[in-house]
């Protein structure tokens, strides 16, 4: 992040990027603002880096067989791909960048609870980024992102490194999601509710909930394997009477509720997004809220669907399967709300709306295949396919990105003051959703046809499928750099875009743009919900005393 | 102001702690007792989760002043012992129900596998030997119950 | 910037209405953190739920190599440790930072009591070959799941001591700044934080002795 | 009905069904594939409508305050949940039913390993990679692993296991549909991953009777890639050569090094002593008895071209005999050399179903 010029009115206030300057303010700040910043540059970053993988793995799928790597580079690639996508941008990003900075301003608080432990999380997060990308240099993992055992405790290439890194980023997501909680629970303003609470406060604090108690499982899990690996404890070693579905279990238990680590956020994102470009209130607010702890709460009923072919036992599969639909219950509730919530809005189509309603589509499309694949018999069929693939990179980009896209947009100038260009934004949002549906949608079909996942070379007749998808992914690829670049430029040269350029009614809206170092010179009390829009101007904001 | 958030007047003295003390002094007598007396494998596992979860009890809402804290730290307590039962439960229904043998060789569910000895080898696999406390008698940390 | 230092006087960080909010929250988090310490545990005790289930005979067969009488006294160790961290939170909230200072003095020597028996412990599985997965060499007792009883003993046992080892190193701390008389009745959160972390190694004990020494 | 049939699984890129299983599963799946894109347009067109029909006039309008009344969100949870326990209700019985073999159902084994399907028949015939079954009659399989964990995929009859190492996982099909089907690996296992294919092959049962009786007169079951079987574990003094063989397969050397010319992670040992092998650094030297024993110690010091150094050493877990044992062993596999007698394969038993 270059500060810009001094003579930009953007920054002649003052605010919270200029408010002490130099490197070593950044790094030792406990600005929780500041700290959305990092993990702004950081995570894209890392998105960028896993999105080139992504693009090696489909330019390697061009043809059936060898094209530009060879099979053990392959492995190691959609490892990395998997391991950076998830644990450096997907479960970090949202959580890391729009919960830090706008948890507090939209509860009207000075800070998180901990910010010192709220610093703590970003060198967490490096520190675990930087082992992992060591492990890479020193040859990198070929196991998957699942580590499944014995595959895992076998294999002869570097795998201890990206355990640990995966740990070391268990531990900062932990302590984000107990910074969270705390927050939200004592440090809510004057008039902040429960029943005010803005959703994406409700969403994050739910997501906070699955991290705090999901991640320690997974952190053990991996030290056991890679206790395994190093002292051969057998714990998960099937020659001394161990057993390797334990492992899956105990991974699914913190990886099925992870995937709503993910999205869960993104859902938060979104119910700001089309409140504000509906200017409308939420239809069923208590629905979401409340929908969003219900998600929370299932998703730790449901890891076993991922074992449906795994040996795991039939009852048990049943048991998992119909907890399973309750699960996707929860979403559809959302879906159904945002939708009515357009209902005799005053809706303004512009770049985060776009994205609101790409999200909408790879939402309800990826939700329902999720439906389709917890339906027992039919997992059966697509377990371990590309429409497994297919499946969670809708929710999972198609979902998550779209609303991280949406969310950055909508609240970008008031991170930085600065508005991007509308029109490069609404061609990029154009491309990126056709992209995906192009690298995707043939994915749903190579599923069906049966293409196991992880597949280096294929049979001829998956050739055509596997070439439709590899063009997408460069058109989504295409996409996103346009995105970097406009956001980017418009950082220096963006139009200054006014404290409130949406007129939304939105807690966080009322400070500067960018906010100030020391978000409210007074405690702000609320009188009202957020987004209520149902009178003339923006509602004022009482002060305390 | 006051010590601390705690309201009024619940606050416990030295003597209560001592008092909790004693009973989980008595209470891991009580298990060792049980443990000694050995009245069966079943019993013997009901007293000593029985007695081990009554102890956790005690040391969570006097020790650990549950009895004085708000709502969210014993809902947070709750919530992740629910949640342990709930991956061990799962977890243990699965391998209870599983196909017998798909669970790990020579376990429990195979000792009735009618063709355990025509199986295919598998490799590096251990032979079923039959526990042998052979020569613990003479092993210094010897002290079956 | 919100250093220690700065809020030395009050000891109220800028963004906290009032010391009261303040150390509510720094409570809670201290129970979130143990819910987190919990669910660490709680994969170790999946897999040994898991394990004796698969392998009744030989986890009970092994768990007699274990040394009750040391274990046992382990156990009356930490529950009179944490007898002492409970006191010590009550004078800390009197201000008598003295018997502070003495009561967790005394809990750290328990601490250390625990760690030397457990030293002991280990040192006679070791000599005897009773360890974890590919290591046991004991042929006293032979038998699936005897080593898969020793991993997970080491395992549990291993985490727990080394949560002791991190508990002691807390209430150290505490303890020096309990020299520097810095504790009373307007503040005595690091005592309470630090003394619920050693309780929750107190609690972890609790269930551990039993299923590993007894059953 | 078989027009429909046709019709959806050319649409949905599904290949062709084998089983009356695979037939029932599909059906399952138009049903969810129907509804649920009857669900998911009907949403998005609304979605579409509203945001057409309530653009914004002016910045600043205002909106009236919709609330849901108790029979939206009523409506809301109840039509999914239909739908969805509705799913649920008829796949689960069908995964019940292939979890659950019928009585008299033929046996075989599956051995899954890098990278290839063994297949074992009752009464001793076995085959790689290729299994075939009699059209119309149950097969029950029997899964298990020798390494990691494979996956059996036959996309025709929609059916997928997980092969467990060192444990057995069951799954059974009734193909009725005579032809050769591919078999995939789905579960990730390596290297040889997308290379772990297999066929199925689906004969008339007149067919599979003629060649199953074929192939239990010459019961001469193959060799499986040297591992010791019962019978050599008997004779602890044996040869030099089968004494090399067995402490081979103790220490895990078929895990890379092949016996029978295949290529796999590390140089096949089939002719390789004697052999003039080029290293990776360039040089070439001769394959003797001292190189065989320095690659056993050392063994990334000369590495062959064109494998990558990922030999352990097995330095201090091989007693100098036998390292010499298994030099013995491998000077004795050459290709002009007089055929030993034939190796025992393991002998399966029939197993009965439930």
């Amino acid at each position: 992040m270059s500060p810009s010029p001094a003579s930009s009115p953007a920054y002649q206030t003052p605010n919270y990027l200029n408010a002490v300057k130099g490197v070593g303010s950044w790094l030792t700040t406990l600005d929780h603002k500041r700290i959305g910043v990092m993990y702004l540059v950081l995570t894209v970053l890392s998105f960028f880096l896993g999105g080139v993988f992504a693009l090696l793995l489909r330019i390697e799928l061009v043809t059936p067989g060898p094209t530009i790597m060879d099979a053990m580079t392959y492995n190691r690639m959609f490892t990395l791909h998997g391991v950076i996508m998830i644990f450096l941008f997907m479960i970090p990003a949202i959580p890391g960048i729009f919960g830090n900075f706008f948890i507090p301003l939209m509860i009207g608080a000075q800070d998180v609870a901990f910010p010192r432990i709220n610093l703590l999380s970003v060198y967490l997060y490096l520190a675990g980024a930087a082992i992992a990308v060591w492990g890479m240099i020193q040859g990198g993992t070929d196991t998957g992102w699942t580590f499944y055992t014995p595959y895992s405790t076998t294999t002869v290439t570097t795998v201890a490194p990206v355990l640990l890194g995966a740990f070391i980023l268990g531990m900062g997501s932990i302590v984000t999601g107990l910074n969270f909680i705390v927050t939200v629970h004592t440090m809510r303003a004057p008039g902040v509710t429960w029943m005010r609470l803005p959703l994406f406060v409700w969403a994050m604090y739910a997501t906070s909930v699955i991290q705090v108690l999901a991640t320690p499982v997974l952190g053990m899990t991996l030290l056991l394997v890679a206790f395994e690996r190093v002292f051969g404890f057998g714990i998960f070693d099937p020659a001394r009477g161990g057993d390797p579905i334990l492992f899956q279990h105990l991974f699914w238990f913190y990886s099925h509720p992870a995937v709503y680590i993910m999205i869960l956020p993104a859902m938060g994102v979104v119910s700001e997004v089309v409140q504000t470009f509906s200017r409308k209130n939420m239809f069923g607010y208590k629905a979401v809220a409340f929908s969003s702890l219900g998600i929370a709460f299932v998703g730790f009923f449901v890891w076993g669907h991922h074992l449906f072919t795994s040996g795991q036992s039939t009852f048990a599969s049943g048991v998992f399967g119909v907890l399973s639909m309750f699960v996707g219950l929860f979403t559809a509730i959302k879906v159904f709300n945002w939708t009515a919530t357009m209902y005799q809005g005053a809706i303004q189509v512009s770049a985060p709306f776009v994205y609101f309603m790409g999200f909408l589509y790879f939402l309800v499309f990826g939700g329902l295949t999720g439906i389709a694949l917890s339906t027992v018999s039919l997992d059966v069929h697509w377990q371990d396919t590309y429409f497994v693939v297919a499946h969670f990179h809708f929710i999972m980009v198609g979902g998550t990105i779209m609303a991280f896209l949406a969310g950055l947009h909508y609240w970008w100038p008031k991170m930085f003051g600065r508005m991007y260009s509308e029109r490069w934004a609404l061609a990029a949002a154009v491309l990126v959703i056709v992209g995906f549906n192009a690298t995707f949608i043939p994915q749903f079909l190579l599923g069906n046809m049966g293409m196991p996942r992880r597949y280096y070379s294929y049979p001829e007749q998956f050739w055509p499928l596997n070439v439709a998808s590899t063009a997408g992914a460069s058109l989504l690829g295409l996409g996103f750099t346009i995105v970097l670049v406009y956001l980017v430029v418009s950082l220096v040269k963006g139009r200054v875009s006014g404290p409130n350029p949406w007129n939304s009614r939105g807690y966080e809206w009322n400070t500067p743009s960018p906010p100030e170092a020391q978000n409210f010179p007074e405690t702000p009390v609320h009188d009202r919900g957020p987004h209520e829009y149902q009178d003339g101007p923006a509602a004022e904001v009482k002060h305390a005393h | 102001m006051t010590a601390t958030t705690h309201s009024e007047g619940k606050h416990l003295g030295p003597a209560q702690y001592v008092m909790v003390w004693v009973a989980l002094m008595v209470l891991t007598g009580v298990t060792l007792a049980v443990w000694k007396a050995d009245l069966g494998y079943s019993a013997r596992v009901a007293v000593a989760l029985g007695v081990a979860l009554v102890k956790a009890a005690l040391v969570a809402i006097f020790f650990m002043h549950l009895w004085e804290e708000r709502g969210v730290a014993r809902l947070t307590l709750v919530v992740a012992g629910l949640l342990v039962l709930l991956l061990i439960g799962l977890t243990l229904v699965d391998n209870a129900t599983r196909f017998p043998y798909a669970n790990p060789p020579y376990s429990e569910s195979w000792k009735d596998a009618p063709w355990q000895k025509d199986a295919p080898p598998m490799q590096g696999e251990p032979p079923p030997v039959r526990v042998t406390p052979a020569d613990r008698s003479t092993h210094p940390a010897g002290h079956a119950p | 910037m919100h250093t220690e230092a700065a809020a030395a006087p009050s000891r109220l960080a800028h963004h906290f209405p009032d010391m009261k909010t303040q150390e509510h929250a720094a409570r809670m988090g201290m129970w979130l953190f143990l819910s987190t310490e919990i669910l660490l545990f709680a994969v170790l005790f999946t897999a040994y739920a898991l394990y004796r289930f698969l392998f009744p005979v030989g986890f009970e067969e092994a768990s007699r190599l274990a040394h009750v009488a040391m274990g046992a006294t382990n156990t009356v160790v930490l529950i009179t440790s944490s007898l002492t961290v409970a006191l010590a939170i009550h004078y800390a909230r009197q201000g008598e930072n003295r018997k502070v200072v003495g009561l967790l003095a005394v809990t750290i020597l328990f601490g250390v009591t625990f760690m030397v028996l457990k030293g002991f412990e280990y040192h006679h599985h070791w000599v005897d070959g009773q360890l974890p997965g590919r290591f046991y060499s004991y042929s006293g007792l032979q038998g699936p799941g005897v080593s898969m009883y020793f991993a997970l003993y080491f395992l549990m046992t291993g985490l727990h001591g080394l949560h002791v080892l991190i508990g002691m190193g807390l209430l150290g701390w505490v303890a020096w700044r309990a020299t520097r008389n810095e504790f009373g009745p307007g503040y005595s959160t690091p005592v309470e934080l630090s003394g619920l972390y050693w309780h929750l190694v107190d609690l972890i004990w609790i269930f551990l002795f039993p299923l590993l020494y007894l059953l | 009905m078989n027009l429909v049939n046709e019709f959806l699984r050319k649409l949905l890129f599904l290949p062709l069904q084998a089983s009356e299983w695979a037939r029932q599963l599909d059906y399952l799946h138009y049903y969810v594939f129907i509804t649920a894109m009857l669900g998911a347009w009907v949403t998005l067109a609304t979605a579409v409508v509203f945001m057409i029909r309530f653009r914004r006039k002016h910045a600043e309008q205002s909106t009236p305050i919709v609330d849901p009344k108790p029979i939206h969100e009523a409506v809301f949870i109840g039509l999914p949940l239909v739908l969805f326990l509705s799913y649920f209700a008829i796949g689960y019985p069908q995964y019940v039913r292939l979890q659950t073999p019928p009585k008299g159902a033929i046996d075989v084994y599956v051995q899954g390993k890098k990278w290839m399907w063994k297949f074992a028949y009752p009464g001793g015939p076995n085959s790689t990679d290729v299994l075939r079954v009699p059209a119309g009659r149950p097969v029950r399989l029997l899964l298990t692993s020798r390494d990691v964990i494979h996956s059996f995929f036959v996309p025709a009859l929609r059916m997928k296991q997980d092969a467990l190492p060192g444990r057995y996982t069951q799954i059974w099909f009734n193909a009725d549909l005579p032809g050769r089907y591919p078999i995939f690996c789905a579960e990730y296992c390596g290297l040889g991953h997308s290379s772990m294919l297999g066929e199925l092959v689906v004969m008339p049962p007149a067919e599979w009777d003629e060649w199953m009786e074929r192939e239990r007169r010459s019961n001469q079951p193959q060799a499986q890639d040297g591992q010791p079987v019962e019978a050599e574990q008997v004779d602890l003094r044996g040869s030099l050569v089968d004494q090399g063989r067995r402490i081979a397969a103790v220490q895990g050397c078929f895990k890379c090094h092949t016996v029978d010319g295949t290529q796999h992670i590390g140089p096949t040992w089939l002719d390789l002593y004697g052999r003039t092998v080029k290293l990776e650094n360039g040089k070439t030297l001769v394959a003797d008895e001292a190189y065989l024993t320095r690659s056993m110690m050392e063994p990334n010091a000369e590495v062959v071209a064109g494998y990558k150094p990922v030999m352990p050493t097995y330095q201090g877990k091989l007693a100098a005999p036998d390292a010499a044992a298994i030099t013995e062993f491998i000077k004795s596999l050459r290709t002009d050399a007089p055929t030993a007698e034939p190796q025992k394969g393991p002998i399966y038993v029939p197993v009965t179903g439930k």
